[in-house]
């Protein structure tokens, strides 16, 4: 039996020990009419032989291509001892480190991480993770509703990721909590400054600003994050971990900083994995700790006096205060903040800055180059940072299809999301990316156009 | 010493970076960061040692028995850790092409499918995150469900004391308030209690079966009737699914969402807090709400339904698909158990519990529910023992550290005073649980002998007891050079 | 610096503590006229994400096949965990147990793995292993004729493998030691008992034994064991360990068991890998175990009484008796042997009879369909275990090319160690082949010989 | 508690083999196998956590500092691993078409090339297993010289008193009569006593250099020519090519003949004891001895080179084609590298040596060689401390273990009484080695005020000490079932 260790002599010593005839007679409780027969829909076993087989020839069918789409996810070099760590046993089959004594290693780590996404977001705290960057950004949203008290009315650019737009509708739909979206200027691909004036003439309990923003680009972060405080709103950063080794971090933001950051952490060492598992960052300013959601690590001392780590700040959490807990969030992404921790201290602040200004660089050398394609134009005119928007003069299915059919995936399209950039591409170059792949890009690009 | 205490400025790892500071940028000035930020600047070798190390001092399932109710510490096979990881999957962007992931999206339509199989709901969503993310999902399609109808009166949720601490809390995320009602002597709900409670503010009742006191509902089908007939929904919280694998269907039961655990019930790890991956069930009335996405099966090709499908839909949880590498190793793990599997892992669960429950019994220790079977856990109260030494469930759980066993879980659910929640899983074999009552009967010994040296538990792990106090008093949360 | 974590103020500090100028002026001992330049002929370094990109494309360059040849490498299940956990950071770069103390893991390990060793052998005693099967057999043959005193001569079938047989001559070329062959019968594929009785009318140390040999084929174990002791010699026997499951064991072989056996390691748990790095083993019966080389791990207790594991009867070594010592050997394939101990606890007895039977039917099988084609025999008409000898009506390698362009390789071929089996390939089908393979194989066969 | 000890009658894993016994077979009954071998039957899950137990209690690089001498513990990269075990190159046959595995031949010729560069010898084979293979394929090489030249009298190999046991041992494998000559005061080899030895008989030289005294032989030309007029040839032991790596090459030095351990200088992983791996280099005049395979690049593709082709080799050492994954480690590892990293390995080895023997030496230390500089590696001898206290240099090494450090060489080489052999490696932070010395500072004060506690070390490890003397003369092999 898989993964079952009982022996016939086991099984009969064990129930006469329990006092029964037959396991069967260990569910008399559930009552007959509910028993179920057979399982349909379940396959017979396989033997760890045959499901490897069949799981290898399903990766070879999907194979590798040359990435060069982002929008949310971005392909980084990870360090193989990254996951050989964080898949040895004692992290990757741990549980939640309630026992402290016995799970010094995840807090210790934990706190460790809480560390490094505090000083990379430039705030004061850090939870020990959510689930991933759009649930973040909802669970800030609550948290900024929850701190004002008088509002709960949320601006919110269209320039945030579109999904992660979605998501906070999701979670947030049943809580009265009112998001109101702010367009973007088409030419610069900013959030557009007159009709954020306009809806901030409500009272509003947050304002929530992307760097880079979807399309790539940078938004004025400083003002937007002055005029939030000064309509007495918080401001809520949504930011990509990776460029804060270049950029100026949220809570340096304006005159007092952003109030609250959030982001993917994919970026930081997990893998693209077909979209999870991710996890999703915060960090705040240190009044609003106590409405932090998640897991929180601290740092204490045992009876000897000896420096140890533990939960803390359960007063927050569902498992003491139910129905009044401040989310009713009960894990963390655990093992990909083990990942993201490594990942971190592996790279260090330099190799963090070369990657952010190698993918700068990349993206900056393939959008010039495709640019000088005649009818290939940047579709918004400001600076960005690892990804941008072209427009083109063919409908960008036509880009991707031919590319895919060399083995590469040409950018992300906007069909849904944006109609109005339906002839547009959306194309990322980290630093993943040498000069001949760059090269390959631009001359398959010009081919695809041509035809 | 924290990985920082090992840094010294300057010092980095030229093989994970690019070998040069790219210079060329269009970054205005004023956005540039002035400082740089704190991350450690240690050597690769330092990197690696430091966290080999620091994972020695946790307890795993890899290194030890996990006796943890509620939380189904049970193997996690290491072929789905190894398979999941083939680097195509990892490689592959969830926003490639569908055409170019066709081999994974085989994988997530097959496990929705097993999943509907084993849990009799008529459809499955992969999209959830985590058990608490699942509850979200379930009670905001109740909701959807209600209004879509016009039935906007319904503004409570029912949910039994012993009810683990997302569910009210979900039930208020959600918008509802909630409606607690207590358990009777047996452990069961009380139906009195329930009848009452139940009218046309009901929008539903939340349920875990077997109960987080480690029984089963007998009385889950009136239950469903009772609150249908109210014109509520029943959402079941899967959290237990692994007593009744095979053996029962929340379906079957009348259940009209569900979620699953499939970081307890199939076997992903729970990674020392996540990721967990939680699949929605849902009834047919429910069908039209469950989020996306959603993987078809269309002329031959696999592909996402989105909200363009599925117009009703409440619409997308995370940014992509939920935590596609657990559920993954969920897929291998349900291929290499097979349907006879399923059936097994309930059978065993709950063997090892009940056997487990016989031979503390016999040791002397006091049963919560002693009239009745134990599903895959049950609870040990130690009241009598605190009342007579002062000794208390927590300071037992940690002399078991010291011996070598994670802790059961104590304190929870609340309702039973002193209590170790004990399931013991079915991947465990007999000598280990013998082991383990041995482990039990000393420390009843020690406490009767030396009382003060279990209430100073633990004495041979790394640390000793922690100020948990002190750390909420005075929170220190991140690190700062001195 | 890849790997080196000083920084410039270490360098300066250290100089300073050592009172040197410079790190150059460290190599003053090195007389100038010696000294090297810039190194030629080593390219420049590559980033952890370069080197992963080049090997990638070399793994994919290389390919997956269907594969059917055997010929002393064989390709078997293996279960995840074994690698997962030989390659955990504590096994993998730990050295040599010289500090038992400190190296209570390995040492356990390798007495568990002399436990298995010698238990599925039928020996008494094992050594920790020995470089790969080729190697360990040439070191019975010396452990045999220090054994022997008054012969060096060993009789050697050429059922043999041919590799083996050459390792052997390199190895003992130079201690006077006479390596007899001994041709096999046309018909049989076994040893040719004439011919070895005619070679046994002189003095000879040992008889080395392979079971299954070369070919595929069962020798008559008992019989040749018997041979040998009545000569007043020692039994040699090679083994695949795999068939030991199903097999009698060389321990049990005639009236009194071989004296040694030895064999490839590699099907217990290793990956094919072009080869290497596998392992040999090597068990004996008691006497015999002082003449015995490499490493041997004991048990004993500390000061306390505790059980714990040591490097023991060292004074056979090379590092305590240098010129004297039984072998030169001073590493054993430590890695290796603890992939295999952790494999053989994964398939217990049962599995590795599974393994075993499973492997003899599908050749069996294989061999069958095979031979249903016109022309088609297998070369002799002996019983054989998972590997057999096919003779064909056009030469082999239009099979193999053939098969190879359709991703199967078709089995082994004999061109330069067996002139004789110019129109022969040798076929092994493991458990690790489904039906639809052996279809798949028989099928593409047929083309390949129709064409 | 052992894995037998685990293990039950009738309990095996599913997973883990063919679903069936397959009964097909014509095996005669007579070979069948009668008993079931003693392997172990437990559960994937009680073996998981058995040998991740174990693992546990081994010190290793990746979580100690091991400054052990001539064993050049330094960082095993962790991408050599995983990128040697992309699945193709695990699953390839060794006798796979060379067609169908020219990415690995690739790598295979160009690490051939590398090895040839930094050591300036005229051609590499990589099929050495082993530092001992090695030397066993360089002294034969010899032997075939000579005897292809017919010049049979050459029957001697000297080898200076400082050797690893390996050189000796493998001379007389190799047929040839052993003639030791010794040690100057300096650490050098007495050139009076060289010149002595050599003559008519000499076949040759072995040497190490620097030498395993830590110092490099400055007299290595002059030894050179010495040998090569008496018609011998110089074999170089590349254990301690570390120290030198880039800064001298042995085919400058005038050696004939080389071994590389890869897994030192390399930095392969040691594994708990292999495997190995030592290429063997060679000048023009024993190029045709070198033993097959050996890759050739020709038209284009990749091709193995064997007798055919090479008629005078020596032949084949291994089965196939020597550790071709500890190959592709050292292949990655050289690549990470670059010519420049070539350069400062030996480069900062040679600094933490020199820093830590001055730093020792601070602490009160006897340096064994003072007047010398340190190579990669540097001796000290605690004689003084054993004539005035009665502690040993092992009494000593067994200290550090408490101290959470590997303890250096003991007892090696043997000309040193009470001699600790200690090689720090170049990837050791200053930190790592300030922490050692405050760790050999405070044994030193443990030695004067507690020498008995020190004699008793270690005191702190999963085992104290362990009786090695009962385990020789009362050999305990293997498990019997009690």
């Amino acid at each position: 039996m898989p993964f079952i260790p009982h022996t016939e002599e086991d099984v009969s010593a064990m129930l006469a020990s329990i006092g029964a005839n037959s396991i069967e007679e260990l569910f008399d409780e559930i009552p007959a009419e509910l028993r179920t027969g057979t399982l349909k829909n379940v396959p017979p076993r396989m033997s760890e032989m045959e499901i490897a087989r069949l799981m290898l020839e399903r990766a070879q069918q999907d194979g590798f291509y040359l990435n060069f789409i982002g929008a949310g996810a971005y392909e980084h070099h990870i360090p193989a001892a990254v996951w050989q760590i964080t898949t040895r046993g004692e992290f990757y089959s741990s549980y939640t480190p309630y026992q402290a004594e016995a799970s010094q290693g995840t807090l210790q780590l934990l706190y460790e991480y809480q560390t490094m996404m505090a000083s990379l977001t430039g705030m004061d705290v850090s939870n020990a993770s959510l689930y991933d960057g759009a649930s973040a950004l909802a669970e800030a949203v609550l948290m900024a509703v929850r701190q004002h008290r008088t509002s709960s009315r949320i601006l919110i650019p269209q320039t945030v990721h579109p999904i992660y737009r979605k998501v906070v509708r999701t979670i947030v739909r049943n809580q009265s909590i009112e998001m109101v979206e702010i367009p973007y200027d088409p030419v610069s691909g900013q959030t557009m400054l007159a009709q954020l004036e306009e809806a901030g003439q409500t009272e509003f309990a947050a304002l929530v600003i992307p760097q880079p923003n979807f399309f790539g680009v940078f938004e004025s972060v400083d003002a937007l994050t002055d005029w939030a405080h000064s309509k007495n709103a918080l401001a809520i950063a949504v930011v990509n971990p990776i460029s804060l080794a270049m950029l100026t971090p949220p809570g340096e933001w304006g005159e007092k900083g952003a109030d609250i950051a959030v982001g993917e952490g994919q970026p930081l060492g997990i893998p693209l994995s077909s979209g999870g598992p991710y996890f999703g960052f915060m960090t705040c300013k240190q009044p609003l700790v106590r409405q932090m959601p998640g897991r929180i690590i601290g740092r204490t001392t045992d009876i000897e006096g000896k420096e140890g780590f533990v939960l803390t700040l359960q007063a927050r959490e569902q498992h003491i205060r139910r129905s009044k807990a401040t989310s009713n969030i009960c894990t963390n992404q655990g093992l990909m903040v083990t990942a993201a921790t490594i990942h971190m201290s592996l790279l260090g602040p330099e190799g963090l800055y070369r990657v952010a200004a190698q993918s700068h660089a990349n993206t900056l050398t393939l959008i010039e180059a495709l640019t000088r394609i005649p009818g290939v134009k940047k579709a918004f005119d400001s600076p960005f940072f690892h990804e941008a928007v072209l427009s083109l003069p063919k409908p960008a299915s036509v880009v991707l299809d031919n590319l895919k059919s060399h083995g590469v995936l040409a950018g992300y399209t906007f069909d849904d999301n944006y109609r109005e950039l339906d002839n547009c591409l959306m194309v990322c170059a980290t630093e993943t990316k040498v000069p001949a792949d760059l090269d390959k890009y631009v001359e398959l690009f010009r081919q695809a156009l041509a035809c | 010493m924290l990985i920082f205490e090992h840094s010294r400025p300057g010092r980095y790892n030229y093989s994970q970076s690019p070998a040069t500071r790219a210079t060329k940028h269009n970054i205005p000035d004023k956005l540039l960061r002035q400082s740089k930020p704190l991350l450690p600047e240690v050597s690769e070798m330092d990197t690696v040692r430091h966290y080999t190390r620091l994972s020695q001092k946790n307890f795993s399932i890899d290194t030890q028995f996990y006796p943890l109710g509620s939380c189904t510490m049970k193997y996690n096979p290491r072929a789905c850790n190894s398979l999941a990881m083939l680097p195509q999957f990892l490689s592959r962007h969830p926003l490639a092409p569908e055409d170019t992931g066709q081999g994974f999206l085989a994988c997530m339509y097959e496990l929705q499918e097993i999943l509907k199989g084993v849990t009799g709901m008529a459809a499955v969503s992969l999209t959830s995150m985590a058990g608490a993310q699942g509850e979200l999902i379930g009670v905001t399609m109740i909701r959807a469900y209600h209004e879509a109808r016009g039935d906007t009166a319904r503004t409570e949720i029912i949910i039994p004391d012993a009810a683990h601490g997302t569910n009210p809390a979900t039930a208020v995320m959600s918008g509802y308030k909630v409606v607690e009602i207590p358990t009777d002597e047996e452990g069961d709900v009380d139906m009195a209690a329930l009848k009452a409670a139940v009218g046309p503010k009901t929008a539903g009742l939340m349920l875990t079966n077997p109960s987080t006191l480690g029984v089963f509902e007998k009385k889950v089908a009136e239950m469903s009737r009772i609150v249908h007939a109210a014109g509520g929904l029943l959402y079941y919280d899967g959290a237990n699914l692994n007593a009744v694998l095979g053996k029962v269907k929340p379906g079957d039961m009348g259940f009209d969402v569900i979620h699953m655990n499939l970081h307890k019930t199939f076997s992903t790890p729970h990674g020392g807090g996540g990721p967990g991956s939680a699949p929605v069930g849902v009834a047919e009335r429910l069908l039209p709400y469950l989020p996306v996405p959603i993987v078809a099966y269309e002329n031959g090709a696999y592909r996402w339904l989105t909200e363009k499908d599925r117009p009703q839909s409440i619409g997308r949880l995370s940014a992509h698909m939920g935590n596609a590498g657990v559920l993954l190793r969920a897929y291998i793990y349900v291929r290499l158990l097979g349907a006879e599997g399923m059936h097994r892992i309930s059978e065993y669960a709950t063997l090892n519990a009940n056997y487990l429950l016989a031979e503390l019994r016999k040791a002397g220790f006091e049963i919560a529910y002693p009239t009745r079977r134990a599903s895959h856990e049950f609870i040990v109260t130690t009241k009598g023992i605190k009342d007579k030494t002062g000794v208390t469930a927590m300071n037992l759980a940690k002399r078991l550290l010291d011996k070598n066993f994670h802790a059961p879980t104590t304190y929870f659910p609340m309702l039973v005073p002193e209590c170790l929640l004990i399931e013991p899983a079915e991947t465990e074999s007999k000598e280990t649980l013998d082991s383990f009552v041995n482990a039990m009967k000393e420390i009843l010994v020690e406490i009767e002998t030396q009382p003060d040296m279990v209430k100073g538990a633990p004495h041979l792990m790394p640390l000793r007891k922690l100020d948990e106090v002190k750390a909420a008093r005075e929170p220190d949360l991140t690190w700062t050079p001195t």
